[in-house]
């Protein structure tokens, strides 16, 4: 290899694109090359396969993260696609105007090198750098439409993000003094490769407080409640392209972060394991996130929550642990990143046609919108984990491997999957089927990334690749 | 060969559904999908009923197992019924399919609930199994939701949804046991398992909560009577005749199959014989109550599911019991009745199929008469109403015949429980089939017969030839099944040897084709006999009569005994037809209550009687469910809408609390 | 095979042919206890020949069914009563159907008579009709249990072989067995529609059962269904006489001299079963239709009971 | 370590515990102002000492960060906004002065008790710094939870930072902190921009987060 190094194009290509889109004026040009910037940025993410560098100080590529990095690019790419025919739409609306265009355009690439950031980073200080850059350029996303009630969002994202961002910062140093007296001063100690080697001699009692402070640090950024208050408002008043991002992307990452610090844990044996916080934090999310959708208003806000519900899941998951539970896990991260945007993408069609986000003004999609309609359905039959879907599957490891083990956790899942499908089933049926409600006005949607999307997460369902299920099961023995 | 088959069948179905979405607007899609669906599904029934055992293994589903498919004899039994079922409401929706008003609504998900129903009865793992569960649930989901613009459908769509997907989960938590012994999720390796016996109990438990409430046991039946009804008709047939049987098959499956003979011990039969008993009774006193032809027939499906699960019942007792031969007839006696009620309540189902066609109503109130429009129609449904209520020599008395003579063997089963307990669901069954009689009765006699009760009724016609083919081709096999029930029995048999690991003598090779289910003393029923003597004493009555009597025939205007006719108004209506029933057993079954507003003498204003009944089973189970995640919900809307410094406050404690946590636990 | 033919044939047309002797029989019996004179014994053979030789008069709103229940009730009717073993057992075609299936036959004749009912469109047939499944859903059930009850004394379903098993020495006293006896009498007298559930005589609408039933029906059609009213009162009374009394019947195979006094117990047997009636139709007054569920629920507890003391008695 | 730098060290981080409790005790808005500067200041001081000790001299932008932007700058610019604004008088407590202050006494005698016993294998320095960093922590925390006011905010916000900052440079040889003082910096910045940019007083009203409620949307 020589010459060319796919993990530096990774990251430098989002960046140098961000620099351009600043200065370019006008929005058919810089969509397009957002969207052109994603799909090199995909392409040199996908080369990741077949040429892994060795780790660095800085940087790495693994088995856990190259999953990652590539869904990463590739909804970031799909989204870019979505949000280029969004985007159109908003300027006609007035909502927008070329400045913030512009401005938007260079901070979506920001925003994704940021997160391919945090994804390659093996350094634990940088990895927090990351995501700390990833949270700040989306909070001023959300607030883009600058109307009150986005600022309101953008203010509280902003203020609990920050407070979540300490405590995480916290957390690392605190990892940092534990690896220390083993590891020496200096760069090492935070690098995550050596550091994972070395876990067993750590100081297990310091690993865990430094936990505690990352869960919560990072369980902000994934929404966990009750850290979560940021993360429906967010979703709610931003660009629908950011709410895909951030429910498909920036959650991911967060929690990204989050394993690989339970990685460390897992390998130090006297550490205490960190599946009791994971689960009852998780269950806690699941079913309060499952209770709020009930009386949910806005469509947006609605998945938001579900995103909650979903993320719960996944800590629930890795708190169970076991091969089947970090699989299930992973799996889940993966589909669930994968269904929750391309639902975005066809919310944000919608909101456009019926020009409201108010669920009580929608009606009867199907008949109307047939196209939208069903791909609406199809998202929540997937989100709620029904086949063919690849939900299913994740969810299905997930209720029957801990049900053996832990039937009284099993149960509460399964109350709280019931609990969320219940609320979603009765808040999309009158969407979707009835009589017409509310403006039809026709949109230009662009389906391809959403039909992109279903269908990854259908062939999940089905079949997943042998490459992928090794990875997998390799970073779930990890996983602990 | 035959799982190759039924796995190509089922991409062709698939396949089909897909090509229904793209083309169900297309002129002639509806006559083209449900004849392939028909032709595809008569090519799976051959498979089933020639083809041999044998196993397939797909590189799809969990990634390390792949999806394992295996046709063995029960799973023959059940694809032949699910294919003929399927073929039937194919053949009837050719016709049918014709007054849809929304043709892509129901298209490309028939072809799939069949492909769904049939992969549940072939899949050999856990994964495959819960798929095609799921898949079948949101197929027929989606036909459920054909009407989306009625209310009514609405609401049975997300009931129906939701308890769908409960017991698929809870299926899952059985599967998830019996997986956790081996740690695999192949049926074989299930098989092999030996459970501790609380295990085993839990097993069968979640597969009694999650089987039954497909099949609609009481009390998770709730949805059964919203969905059956909501959908189109033939498919209202598949649902209640096909897709209940897939779900006694998954009961089957996992507890006689899975489970195994090892684990089993007799107190498993309890649980079974009481549900099963009591959705019997409680199915059918629901079904007299109501007014909607096809909530009815779908009440009525679930006093049959009942009886199904009370020969269920009898086997699992007998089998711990290590009874194979007694085993095998309860077994037999199911199987049997599950075959003969898909049969039946097809034909009901598409005869109120072609009644909402030729009226457009489905309150039987307002029908009447139809016996003289629809004459062809009429006679299909009398012999499916009278197979229903289990009269001879129709195919419904035969296996609840069964079924009492294995409650007579059960005598010696050694425990005292299940000594006490057999005979009182006997007498359930028995109270279960006269009222389903009397259901029938009411049924047929307020909607087919009498003078017609409203307009409706006035432009009605004669359904398609389609439809009469396969109501009357159904019909036919509801008599034939009852004239020689000893051919379904020696079919039965082979998947009834495989489970319970007995059988019945050969009843093919018995004299007169009577059928014998234990020995030549104590028992035997030769329903092609006695059909030949009614035959032979009809034609005698009549012969005698036109030789003796008078020919002369007058038709003239009602007697009613001397009352001035007042019009169809005063016709008995149903209501008041069922309520007799209603005063025996209304208080206990739905507490209800009647109360007369008499207006004083000489007042010419009409006397009202009102009537008030509960669903009981809905408002002690279903709706404090309700209220309580509702009442939760707005509990926790709260959270919604606090302040910043609160939220900041939960980070805070969520903090301090884990800390102090860590520092009490160190 | 010959002798069982010829023994099944007569029978067969024995029933029908004392069939409304014995209607007829207690007509009489009944009037001469109220000190009326009363028809003759044969009255209602002359009523069935006057039907018969009347015309039909058929109501316009009624369909093909009308027509054809009548056969249909007659039919299942006399085949029921034929397969109930009288004076011998074990006739050829005793296997065709057990007494659960004698009962279901008798279930298709309601059946039939409950639809033709409803089939004319009046408020009468409906009030018939309602009452009489409202009874039947009773009556059934308990017959059934009743049924259970003998069946695991006897060990069979089979007439004859109750029959037989009755028969035999070895069986004692049972308890179960009386408090069967008493079901199957109210049983019968409900299936029958005889006082106190029904009264066969009036046509007083509030109380009409199977009278109301049959109002519109008229002629010939008329005849077969109080033909095989007869026929069904002859075959109760034949089957309690079977299954409680079983003395002195014949079994197959046994010659001439056998079958003579078994006619002849059979006889005795009826004109007995007869007279009771009559009395207990006397000395009784009909209740009021709600009160009739309580009567049958008499009739269900002591089948149950009854099978249940068999079930918890053979442990022992 | 010899004992006079130790002495030192651990005298500045009890300082900025006391200061952070002072800061908690504050009623009016230029007090509280003035005190989060001397909080800078002392932490800059202690980062000063930190670098000289431990001959880290890339400690001292830190400590250079910290005096210029966090005492000086950031302190000009929020009395500025409590004047522009017109709420030096205003200050809302949720809880009464008292118990906030025993809360924060029992939030620094849990973090002692939390941070002592699992450090015991880490250099002495680190380990008083690391305890008394997480009191400071915790008491921004507290202070953020109850205030209304959005200035009391970004105060105790930054007192928290402070706190963080304090225990990244107690960690011996820990790389990156001048890295991660800086993006600190620039997230206050925003914080400061952000209540300037959007104005909030012309906007809402009041400075009062409590005001923002309205717009928390979902409200039928």
């Amino acid at each position: 290899m020589t010459g060319f190094d796919p993990l530096a194009a990774v990251l430098w290509l989002p960046l140098g694109a961000a620099a351009v889109l600043a200065a370019l004026p006008g929005y058919v040009l810089p969509a397009r090359l957002n969207v052109l910037a994603c799909l090199a940025s995909l392409v040199c993410a996908v080369s990741l396969f077949w040429h892994r560098p060795p780790a660095g100080d800085y940087l790495m590529v693994d088995d856990l993260n190259v999953v990652f990095i590539v869904l990463n690019t590739f909804v970031g790419f799909t989204t870019a696609t979505f949000s280029a025919s969004y985007i159109a739409h908003e300027l006609q609306t007035g909502r927008l105007t070329l400045g913030f265009l512009r401005f938007y355009h260079a901070m979506y690439q920001v925003m994704m090198f940021g997160m391919n950031l945090a994804l390659v980073a093996n350094n634990i200080g940088l990895m927090w750098v990351a995501v700390e850059l990833a949270t700040l350029t989306t909070v001023v996303m959300v607030g883009i439409y600058r109307t009150p009630a986005a600022i309101e969002a953008a203010w509280k994202y902003f203020i609990l993000g920050s407070v979540g961002i300490a405590l995480a910062l916290f957390g690392t140093i605190l990892v940092y003094l534990a690896a220390q007296p083993v590891l020496g001063e200096g760069t090492g100690s935070m690098v995550w490769t050596v550091l994972i080697t070395r876990a067993a001699s750590f100081d297990p009692e310091l690993l865990n407080v430094a936990f505690v402070f990352l869960l919560l640090g990072y369980g902000t950024k994934v929404g966990l409640a009750p850290l979560h208050a940021w993360l429906p408002d967010a979703h709610a008043e931003g660009p629908t392209p950011i709410s895909a991002v951030l429910s498909g992307l920036l959650l991911n990452v967060a929690l990204y972060a989050l394993l690989r610090f339970k990685m460390l844990l897992a390998a130090n044996p006297q550490a205490l394991a960190p599946g009791p916080l994971m689960i009852g934090l998780g269950l806690l999310s699941l079913i309060f996130a499952g209770l709020m959708l009930y009386r949910r208003v806005d469509i947006k806000r609605l998945f938001a929550y579900s995103s909650i519900e979903h993320m719960g899941i996944i800590v629930f998951a890795f708190g169970v642990a076991g091969p089947l539970g970090n699989f299930a896990g992973l799996l889940q991260m993966t589909m669930h990143s994968l269904t929750k945007s391309a639902i975005f993408f066809t919310v944000g069609h919608i909101t456009q046609a019926k020009g409201t986000q108010k669920l009580a003004d929608m009606g009867g999609l199907t008949e109307t919108h047939p196209v939208l309609g069903w791909t609406l359905v199809a998202g929540v039959i997937a989100i709620a984990g029904l086949p063919p879907f690849g939900v299913f599957m994740s969810e299905f490891l997930l209720v029957s491997s801990t049900f053996a083990r832990q039937p009284v956790l099993a149960a509460a899942v399964v109350a709280g999957l019931l609990i969320a499908f219940g609320a979603l089933l009765v808040q999309i049926t009158p969407v979707t089927f009835g009589p017409p409600r509310g403006r039809n006005a026709r949109v230009h949607a662009s389906t391809l990334p959403i039909f992109a999307h279903l269908a990854l997460v259908l062939l999940g369902g089905i079949y997943l690749p042998p490459a992928l299920v090794a990875w997998f099961q390799h970073v779930a023995a990890l996983l602990g | 060969m035959t799982a190759l088959v039924v796995v190509a069948c089922i991409a062709a179905l698939l396949l089909l559904a897909l090509a229904a979405a793209l083309g169900a607007r297309a002129s002639r899609a509806t006559p083209l999908v449900y004849g392939s669906t028909a032709v595809i599904c008569l090519v799976a029934f051959s498979a089933a009923l020639l083809g041999d055992d044998g196993a397939l293994m797909l590189p799809v589903g969990l990634p390390w197992l792949g999806a394992h498919v295996r046709v063995d004899r029960l799973a023959a039994v059940f694809l032949a019924l699910i294919d003929l079922g399927g073929a039937g409401a194919s053949l009837y929706a050719i016709g049918y399919g014709r007054h849809e008003h929304a043709p892509h609504r129901v298209l490309p998900f028939f072809p799939a609930f069949i492909a769904g129903m049939n992969l549940v009865v072939i899949a050999d793992d856990a994964y495959t199994f819960l798929f095609a569960w799921e898949l079948m649930s949101l197929a027929s989901w989606a036909l459920v939701m054909a009407d989306h613009r009625s209310p009514d459908s609405r609401r049975a769509g997300i009931v129906y949804l939701i308890m769908a997907t409960f017991s698929a989960l809870t299926l899952l938590l059985a599967l998830g046991l019996l997986a956790a012994t081996h740690g695999s999720y192949a049926f074989a390796d299930m098989r092999a398992g030996e459970l501790p016996p609380w295990r085993a109990g839990l097993v069968l438990t979640l597969a009694l909560i999650g089987a039954g409430s497909k099949a609609g046991l009481m009390p998770l039946h709730a949805w059964l009577p919203l969905a059956h009804p909501a959908a189109p008709s033939h498919v209202s047939a598949l649902m209640s005749g096909v897709m209940t049987k897939v779900a006694i098959y998954a009961f089957i499956r996992i507890v006689f199959d899975l489970l195994g003979p090892a684990n089993s011990t007799w107190w498993w039969a309890v649980p079974v014989l009481t549900t099963g008993g009591t959705a019997a009774v409680l199915g059918v006193l629901h079904a007299l109550m109501e007014h909607d032809l096809k909530r009815l027939l779908a009440y009525s499906t679930i006093e049959n599911v009942g009886i199904v699960f009370i020969g269920l019942g009898l086997a699992l007792a007998f089998r711990a019991n290590a009874m194979p031969g007694a085993a095998a007839l309860a077994l037999t006696a199911a199987l049997f009745h599950a075959f003969n009620h898909m049969l039946f309540k097809s034909v009901l189902f598409f005869g109120a199929g072609s009644v909402l066609v030729a009226t457009g109503e489905r309150n039987i109130e307002r029908l009447g008469g139809l016996i003289r429009v629809m004459p062809v129609s009429a006679g299909c449904v009398l012999t499916a109403c009278m197979a229903a209520s289990a009269l001879p020599p129709l195919n419904g008395f035969a296996s609840e015949w069964l079924t009492f003579q294995t409650i007579l063997v059960s005598p010696a089963l050694p425990q005292w429980g299940l000594r006490l307990l057999v005979p009182t669901v006997g007498t359930l069954l028995a109270l279960a089939a006269a009222l389903a009689a009397a259901c029938f009765v009411r049924a047929y006699g307020i909607a087919w017969l009498g003078r017609p009760r409203s307009a409706c009724v006035d432009g009605a016609h004669e359904a398609d030839r389609f439809s009469l083919a396969a109501m009357a081709g159904f019909a036919a096999l509801c008599v034939l099944a009852g004239l020689f029930p000893g051919v379904v029995i020696d079919a039965l048999s082979p998947a009834v040897q495989m489970v319970v690991g007995g059988r019945l003598q050969p009843q093919l090779g018995l004299p007169w084709l009577s059928i014998v289910p234990i020995a030549d003393r104590s028992s035997s029923y030769n329903a092609l006999a006695i059909f030949v003597f009614v035959f032979c004493a009809t034609g005698m009555g009549w012969a005698a009569l036109h030789r003796l009597g008078s020919k002369a025939v007058r038709s003239a205007r009602l007697w009613d005994c001397g009352y001035p006719d007042l019009g169809p108004v005063t016709e008995y209506t149903a209501a008041s037809y069922s309520q007799p029933i209603r005063r025996v057993f209304g208080p206990l079954v739905f507490r209800s209550s009647e109360s007369v507003v008499m207006p004083p003498p000489g007042d010419m204003s009409p006397a009202r009687i009102s009537k008030r009944m509960h669903d009981l089973a809905w408002e002690a189970l279903y709706q404090p469910v309700c209220d309580a995640v509702l009442a939760l919900a707005v509990f926790f809307d709260r959270f919604q809408f606090l302040t910043i410094r609160r939220y900041l406050s939960f980070v805070f404690l969520a903090l301090v609390g884990l800390l102090l946590a860590l520092t009490l636990w160190q | 095979m010959i002798q069982a033919l010829a023994a099944q044939g007569t029978q067969m047309f024995l029933v029908l042919l004392l069939a409304p002797l014995l209607t007829g029989y207690v007509r009489r019996l009944k009037a001469r206890l109220q000190r009326r004179r009363g028809p003759s014994v044969l009255q209602p053979y002359r009523d069935l020949l006057r039907l018969l030789r009347k015309e039909v008069v058929l109501p316009e709103t009624s369909s093909w069914l009308f027509r054809a229940a009548p056969y249909a009730i007659f039919s299942t009717t006399w085949v029921a009563a034929a397969l109930v073993p009288t004076f011998a057992t074990e006739l050829l075609f005793s296997w065709s159907g057990d007494l659960i299936a004698i009962i279901a036959l008798l279930g298709t004749a309601r059946f039939m008579q409950a639809l033709a009912a409803l089939d004319v469109g009046t408020s009468f047939g409906g009030i018939g009709s309602s009452r009489e499944v409202m009874i039947a859903s009773l009556a059934e059930p308990a017959l059934t249990m009743l049924v259970f009850t003998i069946a695991l004394i006897a060990g069979t379903t089979q007439l004859s072989e109750m029959a037989a098993a009755l028969l035999s020495p070895t069986l004692g006293l049972r308890v179960s067995l009386a408090l069967a006896l008493i079901g199957f009498v109210i049983v019968a007298i409900a299936e029958n529609a005889r006082i106190p559930v029904d009264n066969p005589a009036t046509h007083l609408e509030l109380t009409m059962v199977h009278e109301a039933m049959v109002l519109e029906y008229s002629g010939r059609y008329l005849a077969l269904i109080e033909f095989a009213a007869a026929l069904k009162l002859l075959m109760y009374a034949s089957l309690i006489a079977c299954i409680f009394c079983p003395w002195g019947i014949a079994t197959a195979g046994s010659g001439l001299a056998k079958y003579g006094i078994g006619m002849a117990a059979w006889a005795v047997k009826i004109l007995a079963a007869g007279t009771a009636l009559a009395v207990f139709e006397t000395v009784i007054a009909k209740m009021r239709v709600f009160r009739v569920p309580d009567f049958l629920g008499i009739a269900l507890m002591l089948g149950l009971l009854g099978t249940l003391l068999l079930f918890v008695s053979r442990s022992l | 370590m010899h004992g006079l730098a130790f002495d030192i060290a651990h005298m500045l981080a009890g300082a900025l515990v006391l200061l952070s409790l002072m800061m908690l005790y504050q009623d009016r808005l230029y007090a509280l102002i003035n005190v989060l500067a001397l909080h800078a200041l002392v932490l800059a001081m202690s980062v000063a000492w930190q670098a000289w000790v431990h001959d880290a001299p890339h400690l001292y932008i830190t400590a250079g960060i910290a005096l210029v932007f966090k005492a000086i700058v950031i302190p000009m610019a929020l009395r500025r906004m409590v004047f522009q604004l017109r709420i030096h008088r205003e200050i809302e407590r949720v809880v009464g002065s008292g118990l906030t202050m025993l809360a924060a006494i029992a939030l620094v005698a849990l973090s002692l008790e939390v941070m002592l016993p699992v450090t015991e294998g880490v250099d002495p320095v680190s380990r008083e710094d690391i305890a008394l960093a997480l009191s400071v922590v915790l008491i921004g925390l507290l202070m953020m939870v109850t205030r209304h006011n959005a200035v009391s905010q970004v105060a105790g916000f930054m007192s928290l930072e402070n706190g963080i900052v304090l225990a990244a440079t107690g960690a011996q040889g820990m790389p990156l902190v001048v890295e991660i003082s800086v993006a600190f910096s620039v997230l206050i910045a925003f914080i400061v921009i952000g209540i300037f940019l959007f104005r909030i007083r012309e906007r809402f009203d009041t400075v009062d987060v409590e005001a923002l409620d309205k717009f928390r949307g979902e409200r039928r």
